[in-house]
């Protein structure tokens, strides 16, 4: 026993603020825009550990794009626009099916408020044949690829337009054509399979790339961690993507994150290159990207992104954040919205104005809600044209053994 | 004496085992300051202390092993995985560790380890919110594995899991949470509120684990079931007027085989039901022990009732889930043989 | 005709895969330049190359996630797991992701992937090289599960498995990796070689995952078995000079239920034999199938003969694996009844 | 299609050399003996990140210790001879039993040779009370602890004397009073639960510490990972032992280390200090781990030691190491043997000599092959006084449930 020592002690990682407490997002260090360096895609891991531990942010409050991220990126008006139009759509998406579930047209919902600008704008980093491998709130990936948006209702519905014949819970869509894998309801496990689809890529001669996407909680996962020692061993053409949220259902990031500085840091401990990313900045997540994509086309190995926003609405529409964090914590979060950024530098720019925003708004909904008419006129969870429930008993196999076919008798079919 | 849904009384038993035994210790996703996706430890944290009810990582992997580690110590963890679906990321340190550590050390190390989940569907969660898992965790010697149908059942288990000096799995039908689901999911569910299985004393009481509860008696037919099937059991004989003994399992292992037999072996007809797919689920091992021990009483072949050997799906849910008109037509055939 | 040992029957089909299907890559802890720590894939490297047979990081999960993802890419990963009991890491993956990925996606992704794995006991390998897991294989719709009991057979299901669209769980037999082992280990292992069942054909050749095999035909009983338990049976069977009918499975699912029936229907008679733990094992399963579809013809309780109930021990392996003395006793006690 | 993208490639790492060709160990660098800073304990972790790239070396080649970590050390005379003394043992215990698996006394056995510095010398940094959770190759932890050498050779031929009941793989050994965890067959399982066992001590106000231990390869499975997350978390009194010793049976180390440089540096993904130490120096091992041990005590959180290393045997009784690497490598290993450097270090300072030393060493196997002899008197695997076939249905749980009583009656007990 030594008597100088103290008792032992865990420490219990906590959220600035808890309900009935003032948000408090005072020790969140938000880096200048335009300051943070941009190095060759093909500079050493250890020469840019800095990266992991700042944040690139080309957008600055007034609108304006900054630093070498942004010359790099040169990216035209008409992609700046369209890249508003994603977010635009996504935002009235979102609106119209939490509306859906409360109306009990479906029986889940998650939305992507304040999240927009990293699905949205990633997408724009890859090419026809490249894989995504999402999470449940990376819809802007299938949005800014041209999925249409009513088959997203569908599945939502689960209705006969579904393409995945009502089996999966709403949001988890699947697009092999738009390079959207398949979304597990399971967190973290498809982290790993975007390694191996890469992997496989790379031994077919293939050109595709992959991009694995896992929120901040889910980072504890095993399969993170095999992620990165297969992306580390092989130097796999994979862009691994964290979404650090700042939340993971009522559990605080830190919980999982630890006493490490940041999320990008895990990367280190594999010598793969990482970028922190303001993901409430639509350029900076092309910017970042598009550096991660060369290197993963260059042969240069696996880059870690971590993009850093916040969760501005509940977890799921099954969640009431406001039992463990203050309601207003949002409107404090310090990197802003991500809709009202790109369109204040666009109207910066003069490429955009407010009447024209207000207009592309309407326009928008108005299509959208066009859109959710005719999923409707299919069906939606309770009501109209839903798959058959025979077809529950199909592609079990891609050939239905004798024992399904005895069940499916049956079942009544 | 008040009655309670099975939710209060789940978190009845953890406030007293907090109380009551220094030496417990809650976590898991989300069990801290908020108390759980279903509220299971809402206050516990506020009550008892961070450090007695707190948050992890979302690694079941890491809530396990690290909840075996402290039973090692000494402690008495009770983890919480948030739904039985996430279970597998942990199931290498319940099979490979935790099963096994008493015997592989000849009891020099230990683990008294409750690991709790919601288990079953029928709240459309699709197919990672709605699994039966149980038959992964009877297979494991070395496990004791418990599934409750009633708030003082689940109270009376937990307690008793708590307490137990080795690993036990207990799974909690979310479907069963806020009332006695009866199958019948285009009819308003009944509330625990008022109902005599619902009626939970104060303070501690142990149910032992290895038990059954007879919730009908009857003569012309057994119908094994636990968990949720226990209520959709119930509908669907009543239904059907058959005078059939329901048998409520209530721990899977150790198997109460005693008042199986009794029950069979005076019926001469079985039927199991269970939501889990039929291969290799629990009931395979069922009627496998019934045909054996009853063989000479049987005048019928043991049905199983149980979910289809698919994955669960969202949208056809009701069409999967094994509800009273299943059961019944099983009942009836089983009667006509 | 060569005979081969079960070894270099699994090689020669892997060789076959690698030449003859560009799409198909094995990969695994030591499998690559050193060939794996029971030889299987030894020089499979050095002649395909190492981007077609790799050393893996020691991680069952990373192993069977990136096989599933580069199935999903069009590939035809063929994966080694070391051994059985060490499957548990990587049991979410299967489960949770391959087993479930063309239903969940309606086809549009899908999951050929073959995990190989030796698995069974006999080899003084302790709790941990000795398991047999099959029945948590059994129970996860979505999977089919092997399990070959000759060189022949492996070869032909091998090639099988590999050619299949969806993911099957091969497990191979280590006891009867260099012969077929009778049960008694105090004598000499028989070798393969001249073997009638070690006659391996050069080049493609098929078995139909589903079927199984007569290995014995009898009229008195019916004992089922698969992988070692199969010779056993076949040993215990002379034994006791009862004519029974020995059915080895192959496949456990699909089963092939037909051949299974067919026997019992006329037997009326049926042992179940298997190395994994009794309860929830796939006994289970079968007795459950056999007294549902035999019953007016069983005249005996079907019975199972298993490991017990304990984890693999590893000094008393010889009495808790199920030798020739246990399976004949049962035999007797079933033609007694 | 980039035209100017090259093809994807995947790159698999090898090793220095194969049987056939030279052993190579010139790109692996060997820093000099006692250039290694020794920072104060309570450093933040981000101001030593250097310590997982270099190395903690105190012996040099004259068998000098320098250097500010030897400083601090101070280990006095007797200490280190009964250093030198453990480590003899440990190499005598492997030898005889590596035989007595040869006689088919047993069936299997894994040896240390090469490693016998790092659980001889870390087990001096712990308490009583205090609890490692081994590997197989640990064995030096029971040996420095005091626990006799008979019983661990009874575990090993499974007989009466086997306080295991002959349940468990040979060297699977388990003593709770000597701070020895049970070993479990499972790679990596143990070392959340190391992290979990402190947190328990934590919890309940005691002052015991925890120490994990892996190995290089091992560190890719899934529990390496969730015990950093929970140790960087919680700010766990553990510590993280990787012991690299360039293989995993035949498997490089580069195969799991992937693109980093070091193992140590995996901790800083989790912002948890990392030491990386010469393996083969018992007195580096000694002060890294008091070092990591002050740290855990006091609330400091936990530390990574990367120990590195070279298995100089094969992996186990059943494997034939000249099947994929060099026979001759383990001669041209840089950091020499460890057993040699602390006898060369305890002659240079007068206190050992060769005669000294060949005599204990004689002393030494002798008091093995005694106690050998008297563990054999009970018996060996497969003659003797072994546990009873009964005993196999004790303690698989506490109190035995009906139906394994059932089950033994079947089996005739
Ligand atoms: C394996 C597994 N464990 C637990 C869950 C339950 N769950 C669903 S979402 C969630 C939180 C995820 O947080 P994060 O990774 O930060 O993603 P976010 O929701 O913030 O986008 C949890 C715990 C799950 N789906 N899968
Ligand atoms: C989960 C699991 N997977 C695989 C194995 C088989 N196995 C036993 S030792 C070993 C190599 C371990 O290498 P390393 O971690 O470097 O430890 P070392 O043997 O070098 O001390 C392997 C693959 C195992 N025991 N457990
Ligand atoms: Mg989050
Ligand atoms: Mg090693």
């Amino acid at each position: 026993m030594d008597p100088a020592a103290p008792p032992l002690r865990l420490t219990f990682g906590a959220p600035h603020a808890r309900p009935g407490t003032a948000p408090d997002f005072s020790d969140f260090p938000v880096p200048e825009a335009g300051a943070m360096r941009r190095p060759p895609v093909d500079t050493p891991a250890e020469e840019m550990r800095d990266l992991a531990f700042g944040m690139i942010r080309i957008l600055d409050d007034a609108g304006e794009a900054r630093g070498p991220w942004a010359e790099a990126l040169a990216l035209d008006d008409a992609a700046q626009l369209e890249g508003l139009r994603h977010m635009l759509t996504l935002r009235a998406y979102d609106a119209r099916m939490l509306l859906a579930q409360r109306q009990q047209k479906t029986s889940f919902y998650m939305q992507h408020l304040g999240e927009e600008a990293i699905s949205c704008a990633f997408q724009r980093a890859l090419r026809p044949g490249d894989m995504n491998f999402p999470t449940y709130r990376q819809a802007g990936l299938l949005i800014a690829s041209g999925y249409p948006i009513g088959t997203m209702m569908c599945q939502v519905y689960g209705n006969d337009g579904d393409p995945g014949r009502g089996r999966q819970l709403p949001v988890l869509y699947s697009s092999k054509a738009h390079g959207f894998f398949s979304i597990s309801g399971n967190l973290g496990t498809q982290y790993i399979q975007a390694v191996g689809w890469a992997m496989g890529s790379a031994l077919s001669g293939a050109e595709a790339i992959a991009a694995a996407w896992i929120g901040d909680g889910s980072t504890a996962e095993s399969d993170f961690h095999a992620a990165l020692v297969f992306a580390s061993s092989y130097r796999v053409p994979v862009i691994l993507n964290i979404v650090n949220n700042q939340w993971a259902i009522s559990t605080y990031q830190e919980v999982a994150r630890g006493s490490v500085g940041t999320f990008a840091a895990r990367g280190h401990g594999f010598g793969i290159p990482a970028l922190r990313v303001d993901g409430n900045d639509y350029l900076a997540v092309v910017a970042a990207a598009r550096w991660a994509a060369e290197r993963a086309r260059r042969n240069l190995g696996p880059t870690l992104i971590e993009h850093v926003t916040y969760r501005a609405a509940g977890h799921s529409t099954s969640d009431d954040p406001s039992a463990y964090r203050p309601s207003d914590e949002g409107a404090s979060w310090p990197l802003g919205d991500p809709v009202a950024r790109l369109r204040d530098h666009l109207i910066a720019r003069g490429v955009w104005s407010a009447e024209r925003h207000a207009q592309a708004e309407a326009e928008i909904l108005a299509g959208v809600i066009e859109a959710q008419k005719q999923a409707e006129a299919i069906g939606t969870l309770h009501q109209g044209r839903r798959p058959s429930p025979a077809e529950m008993f199909d592609d079990v196999y891609a050939e239905m053994p004798p024992h399904l076919r005895r069940q499916r008798q049956q079942a009544g079919f | 004496m008040a009655t309670m849904t099975m939710i209060e009384a789940i978190r009845d038993a953890l406030d007293l085992a907090l109380t009551e035994d220094s030496r417990v210790t809650l976590f898991g996703e989300d069990v801290g300051y908020f108390g759980g996706v279903f509220r299971c430890t809402a206050g516990l944290q506020q009550k008892h202390g961070v450090a007695r009810c707190f948050d992890t990582p979302i690694s079941e992997l890491g809530i396990v092993g690290a909840a075996i580690g402290m039973a090692a110590f000494g402690r008495r963890p009770v983890v919480e995985i948030q739904f039985a679906d996430y279970m597998y990321p942990a199931y290498d340190q319940i099979v490979s560790e935790a099963a096994r550590m008493r015997y592989r050390t000849a009891g020099e190390f230990t683990c008294p380890l409750v690991v709790r989940m919601p288990t079953g569907g029928g709240i459309f969660g699709g197919q990672t919110h709605s699994q039966s898992t149980e038959a992964l965790f009877t297979h494991v010697t070395g496990l004791k594995t418990v599934v409750p149908s009633t708030p003082y059942d689940a109270k009376g288990l937990l307690l008793a899991a708590i307490d137990d000096p080795d690993p036990v799995i207990f799974l909690e039908p979310k479907r069963l949470y806020n009332g006695p689901f009866d199958g019948h999911h285009d009819r308003p569910v009944t509330p625990w509120r008022g109902h005599p299985l619902a009626e939970v004393p104060k303070g501690r009481y142990h149910l032992p684990l290895g038990q059954a509860a007879i919730r009908r008696a009857g003569t012309q037919l057994t119908v094994l079931a636990y968990g949720t099937m226990v209520h959709v059991a119930l509908a669907a004989v009543a239904e059907t007027g058959i005078d059939a003994e329901v048998i409520d399992l209530r721990t899977l292992l150790p198997l109460d085989l005693e008042t199986i037999t009794t029950s069979v072996r005076r019926t001469g007809r079985c039927v199991i039901v269970h939501e889990a797919t039929l291969t290799s689920g629990f009931g395979a091992e069922l009627a496998a022990q019934v045909q054996a021990e009853c063989f000479w009483h049987l005048e019928a072949p043991v049905e199983r009732v149980a979910g289809w050997d698919t994955p669960y799906p969202h949208t056809a849910e009701w069409d999967y889930f094994p509800g009273p008109a299943r059961v019944a037509a099983a009942c009836r055939r089983v009667m006509e043989t």
